[in-house]
């Protein structure tokens, strides 16, 4: 495939950009309904494709290089798909219908979706470069920047930091990955830094944890996951955190990074504290990967509503012959009944079949959807779906009830709103959680159950009847 | 002994031109029967009869009347005419002759019939071909009840009957190999005044085929599908069969100097569904 | 709590090194024999409770469960039996009456055992049925003497006038129907079963008292509707949704006793089915209390007709009783089309053990005397004779056809078909097959489907075997053989009971 | 002794045979060595245990009288039935019937016959008395029926003496022996009838006995039979529901009060009795036109006891007719022939070819079809009623049979 | 009861037979451990996982597995590439070399049918409808045909 990076110009009916869930779902979703026109995916990656949540477990060394991909090797062949890798959008020219890359390549489509995904929330953290002899920390304090001190060069960190300074790292693709391992390892690191109590620092967390590394996060807002966990869950985790030698550290932030010899030597938190360490790991999130829509066009305003490329349910975009797909999509949140950007693996695939499925001309609707993840750490699993920290909504129609059994480590609460549940947080024991986002997702009134919910053989069977016939009968039966 | 058996019945038999000429009239069929064997016996050169060659030694029996059994067990490849009716049995256990009646048969003719072969210018009565293992059996005009019943082919043995005429209930019970042909041309007993039962005007009675668990039956003409045995299928012919039909009805056509017209597409085959068609019949 | 005498009746062998402790025989058991305790992960039997159903024993998955009739449970003494034993002390405890289930187990001489059939050798041929036709076709119902087929004179010659009046008559397609078992007595699953069973085959169920449940109406053309004394369900729709009315007047287990299903059966569905408000008991007198003789008899007979326009069969059901052939004689002169008649082996669901082991005679004699007695009386061809009272295998069927009987009933040997295990526990109403029960948590365990294929593939057993045994007597129609008892023989009977039966001993030739 | 008793007495003959009969539809009348040669071409199939013919139009003299032939132990039990004859009758003429001296006929018993009538029938039967004879007609049948009463009466009654010959015109001619030497030992060259069938014998379980030979005769019916009724019991009873009393333990005899019951006394038309004693499956009623569905099912289901069941071939004569008929399934062999006016039937076909060399025509009936040969007497056919059988016949031939290819 | 013969085969569930007898279950841990061998599996074995989940309340009970939903949201939550439906027999598996035991799918799974493995490496245990048999253990061994196998 190699042999046609050497064509400069390149066309094909149907173009992706992104390899990644959504981007592949969408190359099926094509070949649904066309089986044949050329299908030319592009990705800026040097891989044939591989699952970025498994970053984390080929970090930890759960699995290998070799099934680290969520497709089979045939499956461009089986699809007949023409991969460009190392392919690094530049700009669109969606007129033309261009896409151009850095290294002057061209690729013309007649029909185009973008699925490139998420890119790594950098914060504002300043670095603090010193010298041999200086140490972090010292009489630091908030106006350390400003005024400077023995003439310490420091200054806001920037990508290209993050790729030049030793152990500073982002966690959100493949190459990450390959590189923290390289680093840990050469340098036999014992202690680390990450950014972020959010998803991608759990997971790093995780990952480090069990390659031997004592882990401190700084989470800036009360609690890990914050868009997820309450208190509760959150105190669940840190306790195992603490039990294994970590730190997670809360309502904190980082404001400084120490810099000896391009290396990463300290963290300097906002209340001052210094945490020496080897490494930092920046996990504040992600967001929509939409750098190369140039930002003065008129299709850049067309395209994007808030973060994200907006779509309609056929996940078209505003202009013509353009179409989107997973984590840079802003789009229906049912629950909130609001448009926003759900970077999550299952909304990725659905968003990108869907899209495939309407550019090969046949009408497949994406009805929104809602947050979820799913997390173990130290053994204890947890899920979070829906909406798990009700904020916006009218409490006179909420009722939120919770079981927590502290010798078990389970934790369970759901959140129901004019008797529907709308978020449904898990700790401990994730058996049957399905069953809930299955609540969630068919709106199903749960009034006359909810005492049932927290219960331990809380199961299919104590749904409502019409419901729990839909889901017996449901999808396998015609009786 | 042989020899003055023989000629205590010198009054009777004559040789002819190519064998002998024996007037079977109020001759018990023990005494028949033996003076065929004794004739047979005594040809020493062993100058058989055989269809391809023309040669033919024959033994010609006139004034036939009931007499039982003729041809029964004999194994040497002979030629026997009979002009008259035969009896029951006749030619069971037969391995090798080729019996020609000009009469109609009784009952059971080519019982357990090993190989050779029976001309019938005429009717044949209930049974024909009962556990007929090989040789052939050619009928001008009609057959009685169970026809071709437990006809099997084994090995090398393969049984044919063909039928000229009209077939009577059970035709092929229990049948395990070989060929049945029904023509329903040549009859003689169709619209019977004095039927009441109700037929179809059919070339086969009722339960065609009951039982059948090998084998072919050719019918030419459609069937009331009533007719058939729960056990067989029935379907359109292929290439092949055609080409059996028309070996054996051309044999048909030669001996009985008949011709008609025949449409091959009108015939059907009846074949049974499994060679275990009672394999759910029993609980262990 | 005083002492109880009685001990367990079985032994529950438990193999601990097959037992898995998967708990199917805990979950399984109705009358809580088995118990997991969960301290030892092991499983711990209670001899006592348990009933001898095999429920257990059937679905160890591994076969680690037996359950054995417990010896020597009391010293041995050929008077005074264990039975009598065991009844005296639960008698003592309760002051009650014994009550049982199912038909009597005693020892009494089964005659279908003392009866050879004939068959075929040479001086006729056996015919083969799987080839060749073969008919057990059953026509029940009354007969004329005589068909007057068309008029003698008339002009009109195309178009014969047709006479004789048949009279309505059930068309079975076998010589066996299953007999009278009230929704109630039985579970909706068993009754679901029997119903669809008969009506695939073609043969006829009989609602017993139980009334006609909703969901049986589309079986109504296999279905004969019972009126019995308590006239349970009983109305102009109900007559009319059977393809045949039967008066009950008795029932073999308990001659001369009425029935009672007890208040806790009488559940929504089985109240609305009899018509009776929910929790009541259902009570069904023993007599009629408008036959008081036989002419009230045969009063009912004619109103049941008058109801129903003259065009479904009317038969009566009698126990076996002594005197059961002049029974039988006044039945057809009261205008019956059939008479069915309930050997004393018959079951129940519940009846006084005392009654069921002592009263009625076995059905073979009734059946044989009735036979005689109406043929003297020159009736015998006018009416259907169905007979009942543990009809166990086909050959009982042949026999019973042989002796004349037109057809038989089988009830026991369906209720076998559906998973009995002919506990005799039927009156607790906990049948762990979901059979004698109305607990939805026992008839779930009979699957209406898997019963009616049970039953209907025990009648093509039984009309195979049928057919087979025709044959090999010569017979191609089961009408030849009906009363046909040169093909019968008795063997270890006396001279009376031969003479009773009207067969020949074994050994003696035509 | 020759009737010997325990033959009587419940112990049921069945038999293998062979079957002949021969009728003039013209009515021509002609001697008894056509039958004799006939039957003989079958010895195989008997075993010299019985043998006997049948003979219609024989006494043309006496045709107003039942001739009755009867065989007597000893001449005691002759002098006492004719004590009670002279009773019962008027007798125009009696006779010893005529034989010739045979070797291979052992142990004859006296054979005598009786041309008789009965006194007033009225006074004599008690049972009769109850019948509402109006006219001429209706004492025939009520006198039909005192006969019929009286021979099976007498013998059932009897164990030395028996009536094996109860018709008018007609005559049973039967013994213990090969059937030819039966048919010389009567002398049946002397003889001319218009309609003769015989029998040969081939009993299993016993040795024969002369009472036990066929044909058997009753009134003016004649039934030779070949094949064991496997419905015997059946079909006994249900003649005994209607009265009659069956002495001779043999199928022959139920199947000849099946014929009288069904025919003479339930009016049921002879082209109907197949129907009856040959029912067709149900599943062919089921492919019976629907207007006459009904009735044939009625048929079958009033008389499902006169099924007769298991192998069998008849011949029953009549003074009106020739009725052949085969078991359903057929079981047995018959063949049928007809040249001119004669008209056969036979177990084997040699036979028949033996007394007619190249008959017109020659076919097996199906089973359950009967053969029904009609005496033309003066051109004149029996008064036969339309029936639904009529019907169906027209049925069917218009609508299904239709002329087959010709031979080239 | 017919075999599978390549065709698209589903489980049908039918509450109103389902005795919660549990044999299923039982079968399914034995289907699917090593020895194959109830007795082995039972007594040698550990953590035995059913597949099948027999639900209970009062005298009503079924037994639910996966149901190889047409459009499977568990195959659409998969990180791994572990969770595949085949498009031929319609069957979803979960692929236990390539799950990483993230429980997306558990979560995912709307009637609840997907467990955990955490025995030795953490995987996803599901249906797999006994792959080779003819028929899967449950519907095989159910002793009152609460589960059968049928044609979509």
């Amino acid at each position: 495939m190699s042999n046609i990076l050497e064509d400069n110009h390149l066309k094909a009916k149907y173009v992706i950009i992104g390899n990644s869930a959504a981007g592949l779902s969408c190359a099926e979703g094509i070949r649904s309904g066309d089986k044949k026109a050329k299908i030319m995916i592009l990705t800026n990656e040097k891989f044939d494709n591989y699952s970025k949540p498994l970053i984390s477990y080929f970090l930890a060394g759960k699995i290998d290089l070799k099934n680290i991909f969520f497709k089979d090797h045939d499956f461009y062949k089986k699809h007949s798909l023409t991969l460009l890798k190392d392919f690094n959008v530049k700009k669109i020219n969606f007129r033309n219908k261009e896409i151009l890359s850095w290294d002057d390549k061209k690729v013309i489509y007649e029909k185009l979706c973008i699925a490139a995904g998420g890119v790594p929330i950098i914060p504002q953290v300043e670095l603090a470069f010193l010298s041999e002899k200086e140490e972090p920390g010292n009489n630091s304090n908030d106006s350390h920047i400003k005024h400077g001190r023995s003439g310490i060069k420091s200054r806001i960190i920037s990508e290209i930091d993050i790729k030049n300074i030793d152990g500073i790292f982002t966690f959100t693709t493949m190459d990450d990955s390959l590189k923290i391992k390289k680093y840990v390892t050469a340098n036999k690191i014992k202690e680390s830094v990450i950014l972020g109590g959010g998803l991608i620092g759990l997971k790093s967390a995780e990952s480090l944890l069990s390659l031997g590394i004592r882990i401190n996060i700084i989470e800036m807002s009360g609690r890990l996951l914050p868009s997820s966990f309450d208190k509760t869950a959150s105190e669940i985790y840190e306790k195992a955190f603490r039990d294994k030698k970590s730190s997670v550290s809360v309502n904190k932030t980082i404001k400084r990074v120490y810099i000896k010899n391009n290396k990463v030597v300290a963290v300097e938190t906002g209340d001052g504290k210094v945490i020496y360490t080897d490494m930092l790991v920046i996990a504040a999130g992600v967001k929509p990967n939409i750098d190369f829509i140039d930002e003065e066009t008129e299709e850049r305003k067309n395209l994007v509503f808030l973060r994200g490329i907006k779509t309609d349910k056929y996940m078209r975009t505003e202009v013509r012959d353009v179409f989107a797909a997973g984590d840079i999509v802003e789009n229906k949140n049912v629950l909130k009944n609001s448009i926003e950007n759900i970077a999550i693996w299952p909304l990725a695939v659905r968003q990108g079949m869907a899209a495939g499925q309407n550019m090969a001309g046949f009408f497949k609707e994406y009805s929104g959807g809602f947050p979820m993840n799913s997390v173990e750490i130290f053994d204890i699993p947890g899920v979070a779906i829906g909406i798990t920290n009700p904020d916006n909504f009218d409490k006179k129609h909420l009722e939120i009830i919770t079981d927590y059994n502290r010798d078990l480590n389970v934790y369970k609460k759901i959140v129901i709103f004019e008797n529907k549940i709308i978020g449904v947080l898990l700790i401990g024991n994730i058996e049957r959680a399905g069953i809930f986002s299955g609540l969630i997702t068919n709106k199903v009134n749960v009034g006359k159950i909810k005492d049932l919910l927290l219960k331990d053989d809380f199961g299919v069977i104590q749904l409502p009847a019409e419901y729990k016939k839909h889901l017996v009968t449901g999808d396998a039966v015609a009786l | 002994m042989a020899d003055s058996f023989l000629k205590s019945f010198k009054n009777i038999i004559k040789k002819s031109k190519n064998g002998f000429i024996i007037n079977a009239e109020n001759i018990a069929y023990k005494d028949l029967n033996r003076i065929i064997r004794e004739l047979v016996k005594n040809d020493k050169d062993h100058t058989y009869f055989s269809e391809d060659s023309g040669r033919s030694e024959i033994i010609e029996i006139q004034k036939v009347l009931g007499q039982r059994y003729i041809g029964d067990g004999i194994q040497e490849n002979i030629k026997i005419v009979l002009k008259g009716t035969p009896g029951n049995d006749l030619a069971a256990f037969m391995d090798g002759p080729q019996i020609e009646i000009f009469g109609n048969a009784q009952d059971a003719s080519g019982n357990t019939m090993n190989s050779g072969k029976i001309i019938i210018h005429g009717n044949a009565g209930d049974i024909t071909g009962y556990s007929m293992r090989g040789g052939e059996i050619y009928v001008r005009n009609d057959v009685g009840y169970r026809s071709g019943i437990h006809m099997k082919s084994y090995r090398e043995k393969f049984p044919v009957i063909v039928i000229g005429g009209r077939a009577g209930d059970f035709l092929g019970e229990y049948m395990a190999g070989g060929i049945v042909i029904v023509l329903g041309l040549n009859t003689n007993d169709f619209c019977r005044s004095n039927s009441f039962i109700f037929k179809k005007n059919e070339a086969v009675g009722n339960f065609v085929g009951t039982g059948m668990h090998g084998g072919v039956i050719y019918i030419y003409g459609d069937i009331f599908e009533n007719k058939l045995g729960k056990e067989i299928i029935k379907s359109e012919l292929e290439g092949s069969d055609k080409a059996v039909l028309e070996k054996y009805i051309s044999n048909y056509f030669n001996y009985f100097s008949l011709h008609y017209n025949l449409d091959y597409n009108k015939f059907i085959k009846l074949e049974p569904y499994s060679k275990r068609p009672y394999g759910n019949l029993y609980a262990y | 709590m005083a002492l109880k005498l009685n001990q367990s009746e079985f032994e529950i062998h438990r193999d601990e090194q097959k037992c898995i402790s998967c708990q199917v025989c805990v979950r399984q058991c109705s009358n809580d024999v088995h118990e997991y305790d969960e301290d030892n992960e092991s499983i711990i039997s209670d001899n006592i409770k348990c009933v001898g159903c095999q429920r257990c024993e059937t679905l160890c998955p591994t076969g680690a469960i037996r359950i054995k009739q417990r010896e020597s449970e009391f010293k041995y003494n050929y008077n005074w039996s264990p039975g009598h034993l065991k009844n005296i002390y639960k008698q003592a405890e309760t002051g009650g009456v014994i009550l049982t289930g199912m038909g009597s187990d005693k020892p009494y001489t089964i005659y279908w055992d003392h009866i050879l059939f004939n068959a075929s050798q040479v001086t006729n041929p056996s015919i083969d049925p799987l080839r060749e036709p073969m008919e057990i076709k059953t026509f029940i119902g009354r007969k004329p003497d005589k068909i007057d087929l068309y008029k003698s004179s008339g002009k009109n010659m195309k178009n014969p006038v047709f006479l004789t009046n048949l009279g309505p008559q059930l068309e079975a397609e076998i010589p066996v129907l299953f007999s009278a078992m009230s929704y109630g007595s039985i579970s909706l699953n068993a009754v679901k079963s029997i119903s669809r069973a008969a009506y695939e085959f073609g043969t006829f169920y009989n609602t017993g008292e139980g009334g006609l449940h909703k969901d049986l109406k589309k079986y109504s053309e296999s279905t004969i509707v019972q009126v019995a004394s308590g006239r349970f369900g009983v109305d102009k729709d109900y007559l009319n949704s059977g393809a045949a009315i039967e008066i009950k007047i008795g029932q073999g287990a308990k001659p001369g006793i009425g029935g009672h299903l007890p208040g806790e059966k009488v559940n929504y569905e089985v109240s609305t089915t009899r018509m009776i408000p929910e929790g009541a008991d259902a009570i069904s007198p023993a007599p009629h209390h408008d036959i008081y003789s036989i002419e009230d008899l045969a009063q009912l007979i004619s109103a049941l007709k008058e109801a129903t326009e003259y065009k479904k069969p009317v038969g009566v059901k009698v126990s076996a009783v002594h005197n059961i052939a002049p029974i039988a004689s006044g039945i057809v002169r009261a205008g019956a089309d059939f008479i069915s008649i309930d050997g004393f082996r018959g079951g129940t669901g519940a009846a006084p053990q005392v009654i069921r082991d002592n009263v009625g005679i076995p059905i073979e004699l009734a059946l044989a005397s009735v036979d005689i007695r109406l043929r003297e009386e020159g009736i015998r061809h006018n009416i259907s004779l169905l007979v009942a009272g543990s009809i166990r295998s086909s050959s009982d069927v042949i026999k019973a056809i042989a002796l004349g009987a037109d057809a038989v009933y089988i009830g026991t040997a369906a209720l076998l078909a559906l998973g009995c295990h002919l506990c005799q526990k039927c009156y607790t109403s906990k049948c762990n097959w979901g059979i004698a029960t109305q607990d939805p948590y026992l008839t779930k365990r009979l699957n209406p489907e898997i019963g009616a294929r049970r039953l209907y593939n025990l009648l093509t057993a039984w009309a195979h075997e049928i057919k087979e045994m025709l044959g090999g007597a010569g017979i191609n129609a089961i009408e030849s053989l009906r009363g046909n008892r040169e093909h019968l023989r008795g063997i270890g009977l006396s001279e009376k009971e031969l003479s009773i039966l009207g067969i020949k001993h074994a050994g003696e030739a035509w | 002794m020759n009737l010997n008793l325990k033959y009587k007495s419940g112990y049921r003959v069945p038999s293998g045979c062979a079957v002949f009969g021969v009728i003039n539809e013209s009515g021509r009348v002609f001697n008894g060595e056509m039958v004799i040669n006939a039957i003989s071409m079958m010895h195989d199939r008997s075993n010299g245990l019985g043998g006997g013919f049948a003979a219609y139009g024989i006494y043309p003299e006496f045709k107003d009288y039942y001739a009755l032939h009867l065989f007597f132990d000893d001449s005691l039990a002759r002098k006492e039935t004719e004590v009670f004859f002279q009773k019962v009758f008027k007798i125009k003429y009696a006779e010893d019937i005529e034989t010739g001296k045979n070797n291979n006929i052992k142990n004859p018993p006296i054979i005598a016959r009786y041309f008789v009538v009965p006194k007033n029938i009225i006074t004599v039967s008690e049972e009769l008395k109850e019948l509402d004879i109006n006219n001429e007609s209706d004492y025939k049948s009520a006198e039909e029926e005192f006969m019929a009463r009286f021979v099976t009466d007498f013998n059932y009654g009897s164990n030395n003496a028996f009536i094996i010959s109860s018709g008018k015109n007609m005559g049973v001619f039967k013994g213990v022996g090969y059937p030819e030497d039966i048919g010389h030992f009567y002398k049946l060259d002397n003889y001319k009838g218009y309609l003769w069938t015989s029998h040969g014998r081939f009993p299993t379980n016993s040795t024969g006995w002369w009472g036990g030979a066929h044909p058997f005769g009753f009134l003016n019916w004649s039934v030779v039979h070949n094949g064991e009724i496997s419905s015997y019991g059946t079909n006994k009873r249900f003649v005994n529901d209607y009265g009659y009393k069956c002495s001779f333990s043999t199928d022959t005899e139920v199947l000849t009060y099946l014929f009288d019951l069904l025919v003479r006394k339930h009016n049921i038309s002879i082209y109907l009795i197949n129907y009856i004693l040959a029912s067709p499956l149900w599943s062919d009623i089921e492919l019976f036109p629907e207007e006459i569905r009904d009735i044939f099912k009625t048929l079958r289901i009033i008389y499902s006891r006169a099924l007769v069941n298991g192998p069998f071939s008849i011949i029953v004569g009549n003074q009106d007719y020739m009725y052949a008929l085969n078991d359903r399934i057929k079981l047995r062999p018959l063949v049928a022939a007809k040249n001119k006016d004669y008209s056969f039937v036979s177990s084997e076909e040699s036979s028949i070819r033996k007394v007619c060399p190249s008959p017109d025509r020659v076919w097996f009936p199906d089973g359950g079809e009967p053969v029904l040969f009609l005496l033309n007497k003066k051109g004149k056919k029996p008064e036969i009623e339309h029936s639904p059988v009529e019907y169906l016949n027209e049925y069917f031939s218009s609508n299904m049979c239709k002329d087959k290819q010709k031979v080239v | 009861m017919q075999g599978r013969l390549g065709k698209v085969k589903k489980i049908f569930i039918r509450e109103e037979f389902c005795i919660a007898c549990r044999l299923c279950e039982i079968y399914c841990q034995v289907e699917h451990s090593k020895s194959k061998k109830i007795l082995k599996a039972f007594k040698e074995e550990k953590d035995l996982i059913s597949r099948v989940l027999v639900e209970e309340v009062g005298f009503n009970s079924f037994a639910i597995q996966c149901r190889h939903c047409s459009e499977a949201l568990c195959v659409e939550a998969c990180i791994s590439g572990a969770m595949i439906k085949n498009k031929n027999t319609g069957i979803v598996i979960c692929d236990e070399n390539k799950c990483v035991g993230c429980w997306m799918c558990i979560m995912a799974c709307p009637y609840g049918v997907i467990k955990r493995n955490i025995s030795e490496k953490k995987v996803a245990s599901k249906c797999d409808l006994c792959g080779d048999e003819e028929y899967p253990v449950c519907v095989k061994n159910c002793p009152n045909e609460a589960l059968q196998l049928r044609d979509i």
